[in-house]
């Protein structure tokens, strides 16, 4: 599988999901810088990484979610293909209408990195067929803007298509129905605060991370092999 | 030749005005001998900040040069942007520590930001990647407002520019003492990986080459930076607020990618970060350190702001940008790099021959110095030095023993005294995980940093205990090089090296000068001692206000090496079974101690005894163990003794406890404050090897399964506690305190 | 060249973290008159004049500087000094 | 009840990383025209009256709301509605 991980100005966990998907989890990884727009004509999944594009000045993501790049994977995600974003890609997919609802400040107004729990609360989708349901996992999270927020109009629509893909244990942030993770109603675009990437070697603490690219990978294998 | 002047020569030397700029009267005949002429007022500016004790370390050289610098795997050692010591398998770790405790008391939050943000330029403009970020913070006590607003802000500052540029943020310390009420210290330290190959120097070589500026455009930021932050505090200070500097980590991170790319193109010939006195100091030293000269025009520098002169820009701390010296007609391949990073990048002079600093505006040659003479000649004193009067006393006294009734309340009482309480308030607001390389996050001994594509990990730490270097500067200097190597062993790692932040108080002061000398030489007979040369360091002095000064506070920095990452061990307990013993005799030493001070308020009398024989003797035979597998946990012991050390090692998730029996006095083998010593848990079956080659060690007893605290002396309990209560008032107090109403 | 002036504010019913903290922080400076407080953006553009200007002011808005989903915006047209 | 609005501006010669940015992101979503971004905060306080509504409001700037170090501010008093 081709995974391509987007490289905004100012993303700065771009290598660690290189090394996460590539390196660990065995997809064919690259990192495509922002401009290099046609490097994704042939990839099979687009991970967007954590950081601060632009800084987060404004709003995290938000400058990222207008460059030309966004209209790329927009085409992709609606050709059904997987598109993953942690932390700030989270933040560029809901800036870019691709999820739905907002990421706001941490109810503290502070920064936070620490291990999380979270619940699997969906595990119907590309990212997490090989969690069960209702599984705690942990993870690490790192954010200042992971609160995430809709109107309610829209969490019932979230809840009543199994949307909600991972909540917080214990919400650490003020998130709506402590929502860590949502997708859209495909399944094959996934946008969540906590980070996998970071937790998929138990030298480091914690391998639950590693079955969201493990299930994005034996996703297209099965896809391809009914395809071929 | 032409010299332009907003004032006239004649003016500045009549009226002194130089020494508005900081240079003395000597200074200034000096600058008229060796230019010939009068200086004009650019010039003027120009000397006065290279001869500012930030960048000519005037005062400090003569102790500096006591360091031993030198090591079979030093590769690069003071005196560049920052130190490089091998690690082998051709690569290398290089680090540095940088004060901005000045600019920290006027404005915090940029102040801190800016010093993280300075640290990682000296490391990447070396041409590694910046892999880890530390802190070591000193403030007064948390009981006023204005203290609580500078904690927070600061910490919000180092927060705000490391996570944005991607480097974790692995460690530090804290510690608050009346003595940095006015006076807060913000040193932040940078480590970084690097091929032996890549490793670039910060030279202006080649005659005709290019000199190539990058980064944000110039403004009039921080002008006098360097001069200020070498004066004392003066409770005006708010006068200097223009000076003020705003980072934009945004930028440094596109800098830092732009930069590593760079240095794989064998166009670039020399790099540096423009830091202190900015373009003056960097164009200068890379001119000096070629055994150059160089011409640059200012009309092409890149500007923020409207009717620069030609002072302003030679001055300004604009922050984030960089000086390169390229091949002559490769400028567009480097150029192109930068501007794929949405980076300018335009050539703004060029390598001379003739040794001079030449720089032209507005057609206008506006300074010629030679340029040997900012660097090489700039003066150097050797201050008078005189025993502290205190000290003496403080010998004499006799050695303090507390009264202690309740050995539990004490303990709680210390868990909460805000220097050992945790500081996970701080260290949760720092990504310290980004990279995917940290194996043991904050709030263990030292850090532990993987290298990614090999089985080695770095141990990261720093330490600095002024209430001992305080009581005795020298036996001070030593403990704080020791505790830093045992912070680093118990993790597994050897030590490799470390950098020195040295801060101090006025230096024109006897007593003060004599506290700076004393230390340095502690730290430096523990640097022979323990095999740890000093690779790089930062000065900062004159941190005092209204005549009271700091507690000298000569923070190190220190890197260790894990040959395999199998060799990392925990500071926490492990398993219930593990037997614990402590390694070291205790002796009465309370002079300094956190217990002293909850008593009586103050710190006095002698420090605690340090033996470096003993002490290297030890960290080695400890080591040996840990990397035979024999060792479980291992912790050492500092502020708070015994008790505190055992109870932090039960503060992990994991959750265990432990039954200890004491002899002696058990308030001595609580809470005294002995060097030298550790407290380590070994499996049973690992008793034999442990005691073959600690046959002195006390066992003390083993961990339980309960998560209970149990201490007893002559098979009485004096203690008995429940751990999770003990955690969370060591985790309480912090945000406790912020929260309280001043 | 004319300045704009863009004002960012949360909608109703979105919560303000900042501003409820601003708050606190003031009544215990002792302002205890202080019954709300709302933080928003204020951004100054200098902008070259042109026929559309405040349309494109408008697009900007929606394209970039505000967020619907969360935010209100509002635009003052001045003259440059 | 009074609402007072607070205008926090950087002052001039402070460099506003984030201006810098967002003009980036305008040029580059083709909107030439803007020659300068400068990023402030607009607080809106609703505020009980009182005597000295304004001199309180003033210190309130002066010891929170703004940084006098990089920051400068501007008050407005209106009728709430
Ligand atoms: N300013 C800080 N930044 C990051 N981590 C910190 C800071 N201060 C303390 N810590 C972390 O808290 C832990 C305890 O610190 P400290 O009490 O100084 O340890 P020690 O006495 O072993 O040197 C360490 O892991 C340290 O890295
Ligand atoms: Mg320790």
């Amino acid at each position: 599988m081709k995974v391509a991980v987007i490289v905004f100005p100012g993303s700065n966990c771009d290598r660690d999901m290189y090394h996460a998907a590539g390196e660990v989890a065995g997809a064919e990884a690259s990192l495509v810088w922002y401009t290099d727009t046609h490097l994704l004509n042939d990839v099979d999944g687009i991970l967007i990484p954590g950081g601060f594009s632009y800084g987060d000045y404004l709003r995290s993501g938000s400058m990222a979610s207008t460059s030309d790049i966004m209209n790329k994977i927009r085409e992709h995600a609606e050709k059904g293909r997987p598109v993953l974003g942690i932390c700030n890609g989270f933040q560029i997919l809901t800036e870019s209408g691709l999820l739905p609802g907002a990421l706001m400040r941490n109810k503290n107004l502070s920064f936070m990195c620490h291990q999380e729990e979270l619940i699997v609360e969906d595990n119907e989708n590309v990212f997490t067929k090989l969690y069960d349901k209702n599984e705690v996992v942990r993870f690490p999270i790192a954010h200042g803007e992971g609160n995430y927020f809709c109107d309610d109009e829209t969490l019932n629509e979230l809840k009543a298509n199994n949307q909600i893909v991972f909540t917080y244990k214990n919400n650490p942030n003020g998130s709506v129905a402590d929502i860590a993770g949502i997708r859209n109603r495909a399944g094959n675009v996934l946008g969540m605060m906590p980070h996998p990437e970071r937790a998929v070697e138990a030298l480091l603490g914690s391998e639950d991370g590693l079955r969201i690219f493990q299930s994005m990978i034996a996703n297209w294998r099965s896809s391809n092999a009914v395809n071929a | 030749m032409q010299l332009t002047h907003s004032i006239n020569p004649v003016k500045i030397e009549q009226d002194r005005l130089y020494q508005d700029m900081g240079l003395s009267d000597e200074e200034f005949e000096k600058i008229k001998t060796i230019l010939g002429r009068l200086p004009n007022f650019t010039e003027t500016g120009i000397f006065s900040v290279m001869w500012s004790e930030h960048c000519s370390y005037k005062t400090s050289k003569p102790l500096l040069r006591k360091f031993p610098t030198e090591g079979p795997n030093v590769l690069q050692g003071p005196g560049e942007g920052a130190g490089v010591i091998d690690i082998g398998d051709g690569q290398a770790v290089v680090f540095k520590v940088e004060s901005h405790n000045h600019p920290s008391a006027v404005e915090p939050y940029q102040g801190a930001a800016t010093g993280v943000g300075g640290i990682i330029r000296d490391v990447f403009s070396m041409g590694a990647r910046p892999i880890a970020l530390m802190n070591s913070l000193r403030f007064g006590p948390l009981t006023t407002n204005r203290t609580k607003y500078l904690f927070s802000e600061v910490v919000a500052g180092i927060a705000g520019y490391g996570n944005c540029v991607g480097v974790p943020t692995v460690g530090g310390e804290v510690q608050f003492d009346d003595s940095y009420e006015d006076n807060p210290l913000v040193n932040a330290m940078c480590v970084g990986l690097i091929n032996h190959d890549d490793v670039q120097k910060g030279i202006a070589a080649g005659i005709g080459n290019t000199i190539l500026y990058a980064g944000p455009p110039t403004g009039r930021d921080g002008i006098h930076g360097a001069t200020f932050a070498s004066d004392d505090l003066a409770e005006d200070s708010n006068k200097d607020r223009p000076a003020v500097q705003v980072g934009d980590p945004f930028m440094e991170k596109l800098i830092i990618e732009a930069c590593l790319e760079v240095i794989h193109s064998d166009a670039l010939v020399g790099m540096q970060d423009m830091g202190a006195a900015g373009l003056t100091s960097s164009a200068s030293e890379m001119a000096s350190k070629a055994g150059t000269g160089l011409e640059m025009n200012l009309d092409l520098v890149p500007q923020r702001e409207q009717n620069m002169t030609a002072y302003e820009m030679m001055l300004s701390e604009s922050q984030e940008r960089m000086l390169l010296c390229v091949k002559t007609g490769r400028e567009q391949e480097i150029i192109d790099i930068f501007e794929k990073y949405g980076l300018q990048a335009v050539p703004v002079g060029k390598v001379i021959e003739e040794k001079v600093f030449r720089i032209k505006h507005h057609d206008e040659v506006v300074a010629d110095i030679p340029v040997d003479s900012l660097a090489d000649d700039a003066p150097v004193y050797h201050m008078p030095s005189k025993e502290a009067e205190y000290y003496q006393a403080f010998q004499q006294m006799e050695a303090h023993r507390p009264n202690v009734d309740n050995h539990g309340e004490t303990l709680k009482q210390l868990l909460q005294q805000p220097t050992i309480a945790s500081k996970e308030w701080v260290y949760d607001q720092y990504d310290s995980m980004v990279q995917t390389n940290t194996v043991v996050t904050p709030g263990s001994d030292a850090a532990v940093v993987r290298i990614k594509g090999t089985d080695k990990a770095l141990a990261i730490t720093t330490d600095c205990n002024s209430r001992y270097i305080y009581l005795d500067p020298e036996e001070g200097g030593k403990i704080a090089v020791a505790e830093a190597a045992r912070n680093i062993v118990c993790s597994g790692a050897k030590p490799l090296g470390l950098t020195d932040g040295l801060n101090f108080g006025n230096p024109t002061n006897p007593e003060i000068f004599w506290q700076m000398e004393k230390s340095v030489e502690g730290m430096s007979a523990a640097c022979e001692a323990l095999q740890t040369p000093v690779i790089s360091g930062n000065v900062s002095l004159y941190n005092q206000s209204k005549g009271k000064s700091i507690y000298p506070t000569p923070v190190v920095g220190m890197v260790g090496l894990h040959e395999s990452t199998a060799h990392i061990t925990p500071s926490f307990f492990q398993e219930a079974g593990d037997i614990i013993y402590l390694i070291g005799e205790t002796r009465n030493e309370f002079g300094g101690s956190e217990l002293q001070f909850i008593q009586e308020g103050k710190y006095e009398g002698k420090a605690p005894y340090l033996d470096l024989k003993i002490e290297t003797e030890r960290q080695k035979k400890l080591l040996s163990l840990i990397r035979k597998g024999k060792i479980q946990s291992a912790h050492d012991l500092a502020e708070g003794g015994l008790g505190v050390a055992l109870a932090e090692s039960l503060f992990a998730d994991e959750v265990v406890g432990a039954k200890v029996e004491l002899s002696g006095n058990a308030t001595v083998e609580l809470f005294s404050e002995t060097q030298s010593r550790f407290l380590v848990t070994v499996k049973p079956e690992n008793q034999g090897a442990f005691e073959e080659v600690f046959a002195d060690a006390a066992k003390l007893g083993e961990v339980t399964a309960d998560n209970k605290l149990r201490v007893k002396t002559n098979n009485e309990t004096i203690l008995q506690e429940e751990a999770a209560e003990l955690k969370a008032l060591w985790k309480g107090a912090i945000p406790c305190l912020l929260k309280s109403k001043a | 060249m004319k300045k704009v002036q863009v004002y960012i504010t949360l909608k109703q019913g979105v919560l303000d973290p900042q501003g409820k903290a601003i708050q606190t922080s003031l009544h215990a400076l002792d302002y205890p008159e202080v019954d709300d407080v709302r933080v928003g953006k204020y951004i100054e553009l200098q902008v070259e004049e042109g026929p559309d200007l405040e349309t494109r002011v408008t697009q900007m808005c929606e394209q970039l500087l505000a967020n619907p989903v969360i935010e209100d915006y509002r635009i003052e047209l001045e003259e440059a000094r």
